[in-house]
């Protein structure tokens, strides 16, 4: 699936978006996946609750499924307006 | 309903003018302006505003639709923008036209406190110092409660 | 604070954009635009406005300062129009600036609803039928206990 | 003083304004020295709660009293915006 990052956590991700083949069942296990290969991500799924998450372009929970997902977005409270 | 996501400066009084023409239907229009703020320090140099094309669009249609749900509107506009911006230019937009003063205020309000917190923008002030991005205030995330 | 009492059209337009330029220090403005609206018949033909001049300016300087005491403005806008207009045409507009859209949103809707009571104007409606002075509304003196 | 008519209340009245010589203590003293006049005034201000009243271009109520005014205005509840 395509997973995208936003705002500071593209920044500290150090890419806007990237293809990852993961059998997650829910954001929470693709977290844990990601968090698992490199620093960078620890550093950028530090606090969950600093996060919100997009898939399939609708906000989201962490517990959500990712059955037939082909986007999963993770980025800071959003701050538009 | 017209929602414009783009990174070009829009015409405030065009729009408004527009907006508000022909409506013999409608006696209320409320429109909204958000415009870059100088720090308390005075020293912005740069409102960057970062998105998500395609769930911007699709968030926004999606809170224009709810607000037509909610009130009596015979129509709703939204124009955001993305990118580079110096203190005092426009960001966004939001008008509301409705039969009844109440119902236009009302759906403006509500456009903007969902656009603000559910609507994936995401602004980093660029000052001399640096950069940072803003944070969410617990203040808009509140006043969701409210609707 | 600008206050205009006039016959003339006004061109919101051109008034929402200058009000909405330079503003780096405030980063909210609603405009609220009544117009015209045709009778559920539909056979409007001239909406006439009268006014108490001299009272007019006063009351509607009076309820601006008013506005400007309660809330955190930088600016405000009143312009009203009197005499005869057509379905579609523009009445009048009130505008405000501020740093929070919360302020900007509720010293609008404060002016409208003071105006709509306490500022001296009538409304009578010419229709093929006749001409009759429109009646205020329960709601509309109702709409004050908020404030 | 000055006496001001706008809206029903001009019509039925046939004035938009005219000069009263009058010793009235208040707003209700007046309206009653007018009424006494002419069927037309009796007309204009049989229902004192469908009128409102602005003595030197500030709304007051009927019992205000009229020491030194100038101007006093006559009219129906104000329908702007």
């Amino acid at each position: 699936m395509n997973v995208l990052y936003f705002a500071w956590v593209r920044e500290r991700i150090g890419v806007p978006r990237e293809q990852v083949d993961s059998q997650a069942k829910t954001v929470t296990d693709l977290v844990e996946e990601l968090k698992a290969r490199e620093p960078r991500y620890e550093a950028a799924f530090a606090d969950l609750s600093a996060l919100r998450v997009a898939v399939d372009q609708q906000l989201t929970d962490f517990d959500a499924p990712l059955d037939g997902a082909r986007e999963v977005a993770f980025f800071p409270p959003m701050t538009g307006g | 309903m017209r929602i414009v996501v783009q990174e070009q400066p829009f015409d405030l009084g065009a729009e408004a003018s527009a907006f508000a023409s022909g409506r013999s239907d409608m006696g209320a229009v409320v429109t909204f302006t958000g415009i870059v703020r100088d720090l308390a320090q005075g020293d912005l140099d740069v409102m960057e505003i970062e998105h998500y094309p395609g769930m911007t669009e699709a968030a926004l249609t999606d809170i224009a639709n709810q607000a037509q749900g909610r009130w009596d509107l015979g129509d709703v506009l939204i124009i955001h923008r993305y990118g580079r911006m110096a203190p005092g230019d426009l960001i966004m937009m939001v008008a509301t036209a409705s039969p009844h003063r109440k119902d236009a205020f009302e759906a403006a309000e509500f456009l903007m406190d969902y656009l603000k917190s559910r609507a994936p923008f995401w602004k980093k002030e660029h000052t001399r110092g640096g950069a940072s991005w803003v944070a969410a205030k617990d203040e808009d995330e509140e006043a969701l409660d409210r609707w």
